[in-house]
């Protein structure tokens, strides 16, 4: 019942605000509608940790534990970012980079791709899921070239175009899916169930299954921003208005890497060989090296952010890819705190951009002056995607690279220059931001810091202490993920 | 025998399928692009519609209208007044030059024969090579989309992807569920739609749709 | 462990412990107590000097006491942060202690005019790093010693850090956090290597891995590189004379005095206590790395002008000499010589509690100066014994200390590490004991050059005439000051006078790791580690016998002749006048070293013109190892973003084409 | 024991009173190696009375340091006398310092010395603590490997043991010995500012080092120093002779060979002083960047020593 409730409200709340999404207050009610949908997402996963896995609707949705806490995760930092965009929204409307229409269109939007990530998270059909996927894309293009600048409309057209080929070639991976499935399973509605098909991977047809693979990881990859596919990324989140850059990083990569992992699970049953996961090891540390790099030669702080995006699902793809329970874990673990992390960074760099009037890193300086919490903020963020204990993004860390260095030995010293490289690229450019002297004057109003910190202290929670039915959670995640 | 009879039929469409890709490789109006996408639709409702009538797949009548509706009347009218408005049906000068392209596109479509060789091999369905020709259509209309530098040619291509994955699904594997089918048609409905505030929006802005306007983000 | 409350205390490390929570209670209580700075001076900086008296204790009790560990209810699911208390981390933390004490009673003093925020913060970070370094000592799992270990290099980082309108400052502190970083993700390698694929990363699993040698040396090599790096072996050692100036005293002295040891700690730890395995090359290596960073560090030391500077780099010296010791240690170990390894474990333990002590005096002696004159660099200091005699005599003993004169500390350790020089010919491998005796020359050579470098540095700071005016006027270090100072100075005497008894404590550490004790031959008073005959040193008769001399010389000269005295104008072959400028500068004293070493460096010099009527001189000899290291890992890594943002190239069809190659790339792979 | 210490004792006093008395002879043979007529051997003796006796004259800015210096560089270098075995070769101090603790001793009174030097803040006082460090970072290591290269063939770092193996045992060819001696040689030269490296008679500032840091001092300061200095030339001889030529020492407790091993000594003493005048005579000062050259050499022999030994002798 819940999962309805969970899917409708979003839904409800994007049609409700398209209509009357003019009036003075509509950040509140998007908030509020956020709230409930948190409330929801509250509620389903309370169940799931009760009753284990459950399937709703005749099949058309499976929820098991490592959707759910997806699930769980999506709604939570999409009610943070809500309350988040709230000051910074009236911002940017007194700056007058927005009008009224914008914001319904930004507020109504919102909601549909909340509600379109949450269906592909718990959708069990692998067509339904491609559909929600592309509905999430379109929901966001608009969203990106909200500001209607040259620069916002060539990042959209970007993100829609190199995005929807990706989705496209996605289809082609879920026909080549059914293709095989339908021989084992008959033609007909059951046979894109994920469950189904789950059941009898082992019978499906290997060939077709590896061709499949490869369609769907290149198509979701695009949405995940695997390099070489992750042109668009930078460009949308700099672009895009930050409350939109951080759910961008914090959940739309999350679904997109979900979707490959779920037909991931699929094709190792299919193939019994690790096809999949060197493919996916590969395009991690592919990933993760060049993002380092790219990160070098940032002037935009957004866009250097959303490189540290890439280089994050680099790492995480690559302990995916290598498997096994503890990777497994690793690499949801690393799932949560990314989200937490980055989107908190965002947070903290909205209000900073906001507040110099430019995204450059060279005239951003001095926060801890001119508002010290936001720049303790930034700077602990910072610290925690850096992968510095005690915040949780080193736990995952040290979990994955220890584990490569026993399993995969070779692929350590990339994953050590790419650290490296980007902690001296991004800690190099932030220092100077937060700390230092600055002539702005002090932050006029309050910030939303309270995402910023409540982020943040469940990050250092997470890397001291994780909560045991968490962990099982996790540990039972990592099961179903063939760990 | 009537299904061999079909067969050859769909098989025939198909290679029509594959000639139009072709052709709009070669393309240089926008116009004839439109147009030719707009056959391209029609050869895709004539090839469903038979496989439901040879395979009774009730519901692949209705994706056949739906195409019918969208792709061949729809989209093509949508873009003519696009065109029209914007009055821009002039040369689209391709970064490649046609002859090029073409080897590729032929080199392309060995690739996807060979690649599909296994696979129909063991295809349970009427249809053996059909597959094989719909993944040398979106490999086709994926070529075409890099070479072209104009907005409007690229969404065609975009959309002829679009429709040889449909033809795909239709031939091959008799159309997916009738769930996927809608939300496909409905997720390709909204992006043309968005496109085409897109290219108000880009018209608006850069006065023109020519994508070399768009070169700017970039790493300096 | 029995039930009940008592069994939250019962052993030592759940004292340890508590004393890591009192501090981190005590940092941030601080934030709270942020109104009134008062009671944050007053308050919480004598409590804090009083938990580190506390560990300090617990590490004595550690010492005597069996080792005791605890699991905590935190850390990782699977891997709860275990904790142990052994006879090494035991004497880690007296030295932490021992050494903290006294830097915090001064930390009183130093921070006095700060304002409540800042200061509230700079409390904060300055507990976490304490209770960070325990933590790194107690760990007995990977993950908990990651964790720690990087809470430290933070904390100290925001330490650092705490002058931040500076830019060089700036910079130091990025180039720390940064080689601090990289050395950790080396560190978390090793890890990955030492728990051999058990998946699991307590320490009791890694002692039991049974490492292939292959993968041992791997281990050990990364543990190098990441222990090297934070204790600034060459070449990692170019964040430290950058950092530890930068820092305020009482951080530089904790830094110096106490953080490099952690890593000596981790060194010790996994190599003799982690891996089942030892092999010889890595004590050679060890060796040679040791020698070259005391002679590195010391001829640096030579020729800086910055005093704090001058300090950093006379560390990096004294890094090299333990480590060297170190080396040594592990070739006797891997000859199964474990007498002669005790021997020269026990001189490493030794220098390592004597570093912190003198370091640590001395970096507070500059803190004083720095407060009372505002300067840094020497060439503006001079005559300060007059206006701060307390600073003045106290500094004395560290810096006669650090030059390795008896009877202070620095020579005890340096006496017991030549003796083990001497033993080498026991040694098996031929090559080795003919190498050995270079090496003990170099250990002498850097000695003596730190003679050169404490002279430098006592006589231009403290003696001659003030070379600015306004050093008329420096202030006397406030009592919390002296009081640091003076903890500190009696810990150096202290430990110079009774190496006996230090060495009967250091014991259980080395039997910890060497299967071995060292026998004291001689009595209560005189040390002779081998045996009597071999070789002893009696430091309190030395000290008695100087002291009866000098008393009796003084007595008879008074009685026998007079005491007379006469002031007038300083004599100097009969020049008229003889203003501050006369005097040596830093750079002038250095000189002679520059000139001798100037292939080491890269030396700007800008001499003033002869006609200029403000002449002024400015010469700079810099680490050329930053040129030829790390200036082309920048630029590599530059031109390698650079090929990488070509990529970015901001045409969409390009984009496109990636896809497709991928794609097709893949196709072809997988059908393959 | 007692009778250890007395003999101590007496030693000591020996060196102590002594020491002048070798200061005055090595003059003395300068003065006629260079013909010149030579002032008596007791001048030495004269030149500390009167220096006592008259008022100390110091700078105004003066440090306590100052005044304590010469204290402390006596007190020093009368325990380095009382260690090195001179006739006895039981001593009760000589355990309180081996030869490792001896090279400290000598280090302490130099960097007293030197600070001092710098206390006044003139010119000469720093230039001359300069260079005196300067000689010795390299003269300190390379005695001590002259040390070494003795305590490896000794197996001790005890003198009394090292004089007893070499002296009492059986009599055996060390070639590292004559390398360590040469070294041993040219390092007293340095430690004790004598041509070529310093020279003890002149006050031309390019010149001096040692006379350069005791510039300010007069009277009974200068007197402890001056004393010191012989002290320190008088150690010096000892060593040498208890390293190289030893044959004489009375060895433990045998008090009967005590007259014979005094008679000894002063022969030994009398011998080495003229050589040391002689060498003086015949060679040049160098110019002070060569100082650290011709001790490197030094340096270089005694480490050369120590492997020779671990090549030949081992």
């Amino acid at each position: 019942m819940e999962i309805y409730w969970l899917l409708g409200i979003p839904l409800t709340g994007g049609i409700f605000l398209a209509l009357w999404g003019c009036r003075k207050n509509a950040p509140e009610i998007n908030a509020l509608f956020s709230f409930l949908t948190l409330i929801a997402a509250a509620l389903l996963t309370a169940r799931i940790v009760e009753g284990g896995p459950m399937m709703v609707g005749a099949g058309w949705f499976f929820i098991d534990s490592f959707n759910v806490f997806l699930v769980a995760l999506t709604a939570l930092v999409a009610f943070t970012t809500s309350l988040f965009s709230r000051p910074y929204m009236r911002i940017e409307q007194e700056h007058g980079r927005l009008n009224a229409q914008r914001l319904r269109l930004y507020h109504s939007s919102y909601q549909i791709f909340i509600a379109a990530m949450l269906l592909a998270l718990t959708t069990n059909n692998m067509g339904i899921l491609w559909v929600a996927m592309e509905a999430a894309t379109l929901a966001t293009v608009l969203l990106v070239s909200l500001y209607r600048t040259p620069a916002s409309l060539e990042a959209a057209w970007k993100y829609f175009i190199l995005c929807g080929v990706g989705i496209a070639l996605a289809l082609f991976g879920t026909i080549l899916l059914y293709f095989a499935a339908e021989k084992v399973l008959g033609s007909g509605g059951t046979a894109l169930q994920w469950t189904q098909l789950n059941g009898v991977k082992a019978q499906l047809e290997p060939t077709v299954l590896s061709l499949a693979f490869v369609f769907l990881l290149v198509g979701y990859g695009t949405k995940v921003g695997l390099a070489p596919l992750h042109s668009w990324l930078p460009d949308a989140h700099a672009e895009g208005p930050t409350p939109v850059s951080a759910v961008l990083s914090g959940l739309l990569l999350n679904v997109a890497l979900y979707a490959v992992m779920r037909s991931k699970v699929l094709v190792d049953g299919a193939l019994g060989n690790n096809m999949a996961g060197n493919l996916m090891m590969g395009f991690g540390l592919l990933s993760v090296v060049l993002a380092a790099f790219l990160i070098k030669r940032q002037t935009d702080v957004k866009r250097m952010f959303a490189y540290s995006s890439i280089e994050h699902m680099g790492l995480i793809t690559f302990a995916f890819g290598m498997g096994g329970a503890v990777a497994n874990f690793a690499a949801l673990l690393h799932m949560t705190m990314h989200s937490l992390t980055k989107s908190a960074i965002f947070f903290a760099v909205g209000h900073a951009t906001q507040k110099a009037g430019t995204q450059l890193m060279a005239d951003i300086r001095g926060l801890i002056q001119t508002n010290p919490t936001l720049g303790w903020g930034l700077m602990l963020g910072t610290v925690a995607i850096l992968g510095v204990p005690p915040f949780g993004v080193f736990a995952s860390e040290f979990l994955i690279i220890t584990t490569a260095m026993h399993e995969h030995p070779w692929a350590t010293p990339f994953l050590l220059l790419a650290l490296g490289v980007a902690f001296a690229s991004i800690f190099g450019k932030v220092q100077p931001m937060v700390f230092g002297e600055t002539e702005l004057p002090k932050l006029s109003y309050q910030p939303a810091l309270t995402p910023v910190f409540l982020h943040l202290g469940l990050v250092l929670m997470l890397g001291l202490f994780i909560p045991p039915y968490l962990a099982d959670w996790y540990r039972q995640a990592a099961q179903l993920l063939g760990g | 025998m009537t299904l061999t009879y079909h067969l050859q039929i769909v098989n025939l469409l198909a290679a029509l399928l594959l000639l139009i890709s072709f052709a709009m490789l070669s393309q240089r109006r926008i116009a004839g692009l439109i147009t030719l996408f707009a056959w391209q639709g029609a050869a895709l409702t004539a090839s469903t519609a038979l496989v439901a009538w040879s395979t009774g797949q009730h519901h692949l009548y209705y994706s056949a209208a739906l195409t019918l509706v969208l792709k061949v009347i729809g989209m093509p009218w949508f873009f003519f007044r696009i065109v029209k408005k914007l009055d821009m049906d002039r040369d689209v000068e391709p970064m490649i030059n046609i002859p090029t392209t073409m080897l590729i596109g032929i080199v392309l479509v060995i690739f996807s024969f060979n690649l599909a060789l296994p696979i129909s091999e063991l295809s349970g369905t009427v249809m053996r090579s059909t597959l094989g020709i719909a993944l040398a259509c979106v490999l086709l209309a994926f070529l075409m989309m890099i070479t072209r530098s104009k907005a409007i040619p690229q969404v065609i291509g975009f959309l002829a992807i679009e429709n040889s994955l449909f033809f795909a699904a239709t031939s091959a594997t008799y159309g997916m569920p009738l769930v996927v089918e809608l939300g496909v048609a409905l997720d390709v409905m909204v992006g043309v739609f968005v496109m085409g505030i897109f290219f108000f929006q880009i018209r608006e802005t850069f006065d023109s749709l020519d994508l070399k306007h768009m070169e700017k983000l970039k790493e300096k | 462990m029995t039930n009940g409350f008592y069994s939250y205390f019962a052993d030592p490390v759940q004292w340890a412990w508590a004393g890591v929570m009192f501090w981190l209670v005590l940092g941030f209580a601080a934030l709270l107590l942020q109104g009134s700075q008062r009671l944050l001076i007053r308050l919480v900086f004598p409590l804090g000097a009083l938990g580190a008296l506390f560990i300090a204790g617990v590490g004595v009790a550690g010492l005597l006491l069996p080792a005791s560990a605890v699991i905590l209810p935190i850390g990782l699911p699977d891997l709860p942060f275990h904790l142990r208390l052994d006879a090494l981390s035991a004497f880690f933390m007296v030295l932490l202690g021992g050494a903290a004490f006294g830097i915090t009673v001064y930390a009183m003093g130093y921070f006095r005019n700060m304002a409540a925020g800042p200061l509230a913060l700079l409390i904060l970070w300055y507990h976490l790093f304490l209770g960070g370094m325990v933590t790194v000592m107690l760990a007995d799992d990977a993950y908990a010693f990651m964790v720690a270990w990087e809470v430290m290099a933070l904390s100290s980082y925001f330490l650092v850090t705490t002058d931040h309108d500076l830019p060089e400052i700036r910079h130091a502190g990025f180039l720390y956090l940064l080689i601090a970083h990289v050395g950790a993700v080396a560190l978390l390698l090793c890890f990955g290597v030492l728990q051999g694929g058990h998946g699991d990363y307590t320490f009791d699993t890694m002692r039991l891995a049974e490492l292939t040698p292959f993968w041992a040396s791997a281990a050990y090599l990364l543990a190098l590189f990441g222990f090297g790096a934070k204790a600034g072996i060459v070449p990692m050692h170019v964040w430290l004379p950058e950092a530890h100036p930068a820092a305020p005293s009482p951080v530089s002295a904790l830094m110096s005095g106490v953080m490099l040891k952690t890593a000596i700690y981790g060194l010790l730890r996994v190599t003799f206590d982690l891996l089942n395995v030892q092999i010889g090359w890595w004590g050679t290596l060890a060796l040679a790395l040791g020698l070259i960073t005391a002679l590195y560090g010391v001829i640096f030391a030579a020729v800086q002008s910055d005093m704090k500077r001058l300090l950093a780099w006379s560390s990096i010296e004294n890094v090299g000499v333990i480590l060297a010791g170190f080396g040594l240690t592990l070739i006797f170990y891997t000859d199964g010589k474990g007498a002669m390894a005790a021997l020269t474990l026990t001189a490493v333990l030794y220098h390592s509690i004597n570093h912190a002590f003198f370091k640590g005096l001395l970096f507070l002696g500059t803190g004083a100066v720095l407060h009372a004159t505002g300067e840094r660099r020497m060439g503006k200091l001079g005559g300060l014994i007059r206006t701060m005699p307390w600073t003045a005599w106290l500094t004395l003993i560290g810096a006669l200390a650090i030059a390795g004169l008896p009877p202070l500390n620095g020579f005890v350790s340096e006496w017991l590490l030549l003796q083990a020089f001497l033993l080498t010919p026991n040694l098996t491998q031929p090559y080795l004991n003919m190498v050995i005796p270079v090496a003990a020359a170099s250990v002498a050579l850097a000695a003596a050059l730190a003679a050169y470098v404490v002279v430098k540095f006592y006589g231009v700071i403290f003696l001659g005439q003030p070379r600015d005016a306004a050093l008329q006027h420096a202030h006397e270090a406030s009592w919390p000051k002296r009081l640091g100072m003076l903890w500190l100075a009696a810990g150096c005497v202290l430990l110079g006078l009774f190496p006996a008894q230090v060495i009967g404590w250091l014991s259980p550490v080395v039997q910890l790791l060497t299967k071995q004790t060292l026998v004291n031959d001689g009595n209560w008073l005189m040390l002779a580690p081998v045996s009597a005959e071999r070789a002893s040193y009696a430091p309190l008769i030395f000290f008695a016998v100087v002291g009866v001399v000098l008393l009796l010389t003084f007595i008879w000269v008074r009685r026998v002749y007079h005491g007379r005295v006469r002031r007038s104008d300083p004599w100097d072959c009969g020049y008229p006048e003889q203003d501050a400028r006369m005097q040596d500068s830093a750079e002038g004293f250095g000189q002679p070293i520059r000139q001798i070493f100037e292939v080491f460096m890269k030396v700007e010099r800008e001499t003033p013109d002869p006609f200029s009527r403000t002449p002024h001189y400015h010469g700079a000899s810099l680490d050329k190892i930053w040129f030829i290291l790390y200036e082309p890992i920048a630029r590599l890594t530059g031109w390698l973003s650079e090929q990488a943002g070509r990529l970015q190239h901001g045409r969409i069809q390009w984009y496109l084409i990636y896809s497709f190659a991928t794609l097709i790339f893949l196709l072809v792979f997988t059908t393959r | 024991m007692s009778t250890g210490i007395l003999l101590q004792l007496a030693q000591t006093l020996l060196a102590i009173l002594l020491a002048p008395l070798l200061m005055g002879w090595v003059n003395q043979c300068r003065a006629w190696l260079q013909g010149r007529s030579a002032p008596p051997i007791t001048q030495p003796y004269r030149t500390l009375k009167k220096l006592f006796h008259k008022d100390a004259v110091i700078a105004h800015n003066a440090s306590p340091l100052f005044r304590f210096a010469p204290y402390m560089i006596f007190a020093c270098m009368a325990l380095a006398a009382g260690i090195v075995p001179t006739i006895a070769n039981d001593l009760p101090f000589s355990p309180a310092a081996d030869v490792i603790a001896l090279v400290g001793i000598f280090a302490l009174a130099r960097v007293f010395l030197a600070l001092a030097a710098m206390d006044i803040g003139t010119a000469f006082g720093s230039l001359g603590a300069r260079r005196e460090m300067l000689v010795s970072f390299l003269a300190e290591p390379a005695l001590l490997m002259v040390f070494f290269t003795a305590s490896f063939i000794a197996q001790s770092t005890e003198l009394p043991v090292i004089v007893a193996t070499l002296a009492h045992r059986e009599f055996a060819i060390y070639p590292s010995i004559t390398f360590a001696a040469v070294a041993f040689w040219m390092i007293s030269v340095a430690e004790n500012a004598r041509i070529p490296v310093d020279n003890p008679g002149t006050h031309l500032e390019l010149t001096m080092i040692h006379e350069a840091m005791i510039l300010e001092y007069s009277a009974r300061h200068l007197a402890l120093i001056e004393w010191a200095v012989a002290l320190k030339l008088f150690t010096y001889s000892a060593l040498g002779i208890a390293l190289f030529v030893p044959w004489g020492i009375a060895a433990q407790g045998d008090l009967a060979a005590l007259p014979l091993a005094l008679l000894a000594m002063v022969a030994k003493l009398l011998l080495g002083g003229a050589a040391l005048a002689f060498l003086e005579t015949i060679s040049a000062k160098l110019r002070l960047f060569r100082a650290p050259e011709f001790l490197g050499t030094a340096f270089l022999l005694a480490v050369l020593g120590m492997l020779i030994h671990f090549l030949l002798e081992v």
